[in-house]
């Protein structure tokens, strides 16, 4: 058996991914004995470019199919992505409570500096200018933004302080580590205002001839993957379904 | 008279100065004694290079150093000349000799760039890079520089060591007149007793750290255990003031009693009033008991002998002239026994017009 | 080759601002820093080797930390909730995260041991006789600073500034951190750079990164082809 | 204080050896192209003057290029579509991107500036008599360097050695571009850290990074002590 | 006899040498001339300090440079002194001295340092830290170690100006005798002319680049206008052998016809074969037309006149002893009038027994 499971993820999946390898350890414990999983976060779009050149990934977990597209188009991967959640958005602040609060009441004094993954390449980051868009206070908000480059580091900005609220996955909000009394204050974003967050994997093309990874993919269809990945506030598509290309 | 007074107990490492006293700060007193012997040292302490502890030096009634009171260099106005050539690197040797001169008030400039260049010939250096200039060429131009920082007090640590003889020829005499027209002090060290001789008034001896003599030059050279003659000659000197040359090209040098006459007067070194200082090596003084005719020698002066006492297995004859002013003459133990020399003898001293300088 | 937007060339001029002033703040700051450092050691009393030998050390310690960490912990510092930030809040000024002071700061803090190493070294190196020189010329301290260390140890400066200089021009972990990319304010190139390469965009990316390697390039090159032609010692 | 896990000290044994080699093959590569750098100007033909005067300036610009640009161009160069990578391919040897020696000919790239620039330096402060000397005693060139050159020139080795460790234990960018962060192969301790902070992991975070400034100032502050005790020069 | 084939036109800066010749590489030559004459600059293209392009230089058959060919300073094996005090910073005084020493194969040293240190009073500056060395005795540490560097040939540029004169008495006889026990050919610049006659075989004179003479030292002393007497005296040279004291402690020393009495033997240094070479100051020489009694000057010896000519506003007379050296007087015209000296006249020459060095 193979016994070396390479996996790259977005941030956002950071938690929920951590949750879900352990059951699958846990899982197919007798078929993959001495099996080690090594998982390596960054930016879906690093980790893109990392596998167009020749990264040694076998599992690629993006953020926003997109980029599992865009890949099986260069014929690095063996599919163009199979979606397995919606990723939703969150306003959140470390010291403020925002339940309840509309995006339109960010321009209120108290928040001074609010934080987004950069648009520019991050898809929470533009998901999240959608929304202000649609809110119609892109314009006014704009001088009061900054960026992290991607949503795991937006979330430290407001977690320091220096930034007043911050608006990042729902995934990192509910993790273990984030403090209890303020990691319930935050406010669900609508799925309308933005298009939809498509979480999508592929196995790479050396990926795709290693018995775990294909085991993986079976373990992500599970009940008990749907289970954390609902649990950390991820939305579920239909049963599985395949993107069609 | 303007003095200098120091006092200080440094321990350089193993090595340790010891002065306290007070130097005359006045004409151009020579630091003369044996390598490692601390004169260098002596000179970083007057100019404050070294911050030593407790010291004091106090120069013409300006406090330099004394308790918690530190006057820094840039503030003394001293014109240093440093024994291993001290150019600035990066700066032309015109703008290294006129880098003191610069930061002169306009009011206290008295030396003037054209004399310096003129006198000591830098006229052909000041276009040329630093670093293509030869060692005897970057001493003048490091001395014309401490001169055109138109100091208060100039110290300088073997200035014309790396000079030819022509260049110390044509310099000795010039600093001797610029010190007596500016009156500025002058300090320095030599292990040349020609140059001591010729340039100095006053001679400090050194040794192991501590200053064993200080005397006028005059009385140093009277003293043939001298350590200025250890490995060259004793010399005395003769002060006269010359007078017109005869037909032959011969110049009488007069003091009261005595005619002294010179081949001619282009080395001897002028010091105030019109008198000249002469010297005279021991050597070069012969003694007769009666005048000599037919003899090339032209000095043929009475004299008595106030003291004869071996030194290094001759005999040191002392006479006084008919003026009082003291003459050495060094003499085989043969020669004194021929003679039979004693004390209180009339005798003849005979130099030759050209020997002396 | 497309024309670079509006907002690139906000984030050059930035750029080439903030690592001006780093590279003359960190002159400014690491001379005397690092003539002290380079001082006599001779006769220097356990107490004060010591301390220096100490300063020496946490002078070179941004070096070590990665960046981003030293980013966060800046934010940490300098932020609304920090000890500083907090401070200045109370004195009524804006605390320095995410603004252009607070990462002229951070690039001044990263970059110091790239100015006062170089320094020091030409200072340890330049001995005492030259300023002694001077001195006994007449030139006081300020005199002496610029009449004779500063053109002796330009070498020494010139590295001291252009390391500096180039390494806040291609400064990225901290500025990332605390200065949470706004144009025009924290923005740099770097990041700039990183954002279009992120996004793909690689057209961009890399002409922003010739161009800087472009800019750079001239600014060495003339920088070095003076220094030689005079003849730094 | 909670114990490091064995990924983590998986990551400070390869930071420890990665800043190593990069530090002594920087030093081997180093001290003879500053010593060129070094030579005598004068008499120098044009050709010469302005090649030396290039070779100067690119050996300078990793240090204004971003490290994650810098590591992106490395990943396209190095990587197996990369001139360099390809070729090692056709040669039957693996291409460099995400291994170790792709990791050490990064860091080695990226910190050039740091060590060529202080060794060049001292090399323009020490001037020929040194070297002059020993060779009027017999000293051949081999023995001049060490004996002569590498003992006066100490300060300039301890800069460039320091600033060039240090810089490689501080190094984010570039190998977290081209080493894609694998474990126990280019996972350095600088992305663990990072890795940490960004899974909020503060605590792991904090401790690695205060374990790596505890490491760094012994080691510093035992080279800066002993250097000054015998005194460089 | 080894000779030094040196060929080359080099421009330095503004300032061009020019030297064709063959140089006697044995004993010991001394270099003078003027301050910036180039006497360093050729010093360092024979050592091979400089790429001078179409050089040449062959040292004893050994081509150094010559076309393509350049063999590297650390292998041409020469002991150099630097002008400018030399030595390297980083080590200990000790290390200083035996840097050379160590790099000499075994079979090749004949100078140890056991003898180095005791003759150059090196013994108490090994332990001290090199900071601490003053100037002469950093230059006597720079003089060791290039003799123990046990070279084939020895370049010294001044390397006597900064030692004190009791350093100098003691140091230059051991260099003479090293030289000739040793037979290791010595070259030095001095500018210090009373060095020269004491120390050099051969002479080399510059100016402006070039060799403008090049002689046996006895041959450059018989020319009155040879540079070496700018602002220095004219000295002629007496080899004789000297024997046993007499009771009175004076020391004869005989040349063929002649006998001169020195007042002792101290300082004359000793050339090969038993002879030593006396220098004596034509200033010290006196003429009379016989013989004269009750006089101290001790050696009165019958000579010819062999040439009058006029030297400086004064009269030098070369005489020739009855043993066919050669002696010169200076004396004033008045002098030489009241004598009626003319060629050819037998005269009788005075010297001072104790003024021969
Ligand atoms: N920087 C120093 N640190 C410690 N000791 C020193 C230092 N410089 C000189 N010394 C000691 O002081 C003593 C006197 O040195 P100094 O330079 O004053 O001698 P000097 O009389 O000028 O000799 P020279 O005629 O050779 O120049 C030396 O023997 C040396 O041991
Ligand atoms: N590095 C150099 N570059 C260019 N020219 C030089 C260089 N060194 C010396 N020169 C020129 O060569 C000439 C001769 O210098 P050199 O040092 O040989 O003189 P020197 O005879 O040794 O004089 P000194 O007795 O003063 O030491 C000088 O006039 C100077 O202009
Ligand atoms: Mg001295
Ligand atoms: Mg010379």
């Amino acid at each position: 058996a193979q016994d070396k499971l390479t996996i790259a993820a977005a941030s956002d999946l950071r938690f929920a991914l951590e949750d879900i390898l352990r059951d699958f350890k846990a899982e197919y414990a007798q078929d993959l004995t001495g099996l080690s999983v090594q998982v390596i976060y960054g930016s879906s779009g690093k980790i893109s470019n990392q596998i167009r050149q020749g990264a040694p990934f076998d599992v690629f977990f993006s953020a926003d199919r997109h980029f599992t597209q865009e890949l099986f188009r260069g014929n690095f991967t063996t599919d163009a992505g199979t979606v397995y959640a919606h990723g939703r958005l969150v306003l959140w602040s470390p010291k403020h409570d925002m339940r309840g609060v509309a995006l339109t009441e960010l321009t209120a004094d108290k928040y001074l500096k609010i934080a987004i993954a950069q648009p520019l390449h991050a898809p929470y980051g533009e998901r999240a200018r959608q929304s202000l868009v649609s809110a119609g206070v892109w314009s006014q908000l704009e001088h009061k933004l900054v960026y992290g480059e991607n949503i795991a580091q937006t979330a430290q900005l407001a977690q320091s302080g220096a930034a007043d609220v911050a608006i990042i996955a729902l995934s990192l909000v509910k993790n273990r580590r984030l403090t209890s009394d303020t990691a319930a204050h935050y406010q669900l974003l609508d799925v309308s205002t933005h298009q939809p967050l498509l979480q999508s994997y592929a196995l790479t093309k050396r990926g795709a001839e290693k018995l775990p990874a294909q085991l993986l993919v079976r373990h992500m269809a599970s009940g008990k993957t749907r289970q954390v990945l609902a649990q950390y506030g991820f939305e579920l598509p239909g049963p599985t379904h395949q993107v069609a290309e | 008279m303007t003095a200098l007074r120091i006092k200080a107990h440094w321990q350089r490492h193993h090595f340790s100065l010891n002065i306290d006293t007070i130097l005359p700060a006045s004409g151009i007193t020579a630091l003369f004694g044996r390598s490692g012997c601390g004169k260098s040292s002596l000179l970083r302490l007057i100019a404050g290079l070294e911050m030593v502890r407790d010291a004091t030096v106090i120069f013409a009634d300006q406090p330099w150093q004394r308790q918690q009171n530190f006057v820094p260099l840039h503030r003394r106005r001293i014109g240093l000349v440093f024994q291993q050539s001290g150019l600035l690197p990066h700066l032309s040797a015109e703008q290294n000799l006129l880098y003191g001169f610069h930061r002169v008030q306009p009011e206290l400039r008295r030396l003037m760039p054209a004399d310096v260049i003129r006198m000591l010939e830098l006229e052909s250096l000041l276009r040329q890079p630093l670093t293509s200039l030869s060692g005897g060429q970057q001493q003048r131009l490091a001395l014309g520089r401490a001169l055109l920082a138109n100091p208060q007090l100039l110290l300088l640590d073997e200035p014309f060591a790396a000079l030819d003889s022509l260049s110390k020829t044509a310099i000795l005499p010039y600093i001797r007149t610029l010190v007596d027209e500016t009156g500025i002090p002058l300090f320095f060290v030599s292990h040349d007793s020609r140059e001591v001789e010729k340039l100095a008034d006053q001679l400090v001896l050194m040794d192991g750290g501590q200053i064993t003599e200080q005397s006028s030059l005059t009385t140093a050279l009277a003293n043939p255990n001298n350590p200025l003659f250890d490995g060259s000659d004793i010399v005395s000197l003769f002060f006269g003031v010359p007078a017109e040359k005869d037909s032959w090209g011969r110049v009488p040098v007069l003091s009261n009693a005595c005619c002294l006459w010179l081949g001619d007067l282009t080395e001897p070194v002028p010091i105030s009033q019109g008198q000249v200082r002469l010297s005279i090596r021991a050597k070069d003084v012969s003694l007769a008991l009666s005048p000599i005719a037919d003899l090339s020698i032209q000095n043929q002066l009475p004299a008595h002998i106030t003291n004869i006492t071996p030194y290094r297995q001759q005999f040191l004859i002392q006479l006084q002239l008919a003026d009082g002013q003291l003459l050495q003459a060094e003499i085989t133990p043969y020669a004194a026994a021929q003679l039979n020399l004693t004390i209180g003898k009339p005798v003849i001293a005979l130099v030759k017009a050209i020997a002396i300088r | 080759m497309t024309a670079l937007s509006a907002a690139d060339w906000q984030a050059i001029q930035l750029t080439l601002t903030l690592a001006f002033y780093t590279m003359l703040l960190l002159l400014v700051i690491t001379t005397p820093l690092a003539w002290w450092l380079a001082g006599e050691r001779r006769g220097l009393s356990a107490f004060s080797y010591w301390l220096r030998t100490l300063v020496q050390t946490v002078v070179a310690l941004p070096l070590v930390l990665p960046p981003t960490v030293l980013g966060f912990y800046l934010l940490l510092l300098l932020g609304p909730q920090g000890v500083v930030g907090s401070t200045l809040q109370q004195l009524g000024l804006p605390h320095l995260a995410f603004s252009f002071p607070g990462i002229l700061l951070a690039s001044v803090l990263y970059s110091l041991p790239f100015a006062v190493q170089p320094l020091q070294q030409a200072f340890e190196q330049l001995g005492r006789q030259p300023v002694e020189i001077a001195a006994s010329l007449g030139a006081g301290p300020i005199d002496q600073f610029f009449t004779v260390i500063l053109p002796l140890c330009r070498g020494g400066f010139v590295v001291a500034a252009t390391l500096s200089f180039a390494h806040t021009l291609g400064e990225f972990g901290v500025i990332l951190m605390l200065g949470g990319s706004i144009p025009g304010q924290t923005k740099v190139l770097s990041i700039a750079i990183y954002d279009h390469a992120e996004a793909m965009n690689y057209a961009a990316a890399q002409q922003l990164s010739l161009l800087l390697l472009l800019f750079s390039f001239v600014v060495l090159f003339v920088v070095y082809g003076a220094r030689r032609k005079t003849g730094s010692l």
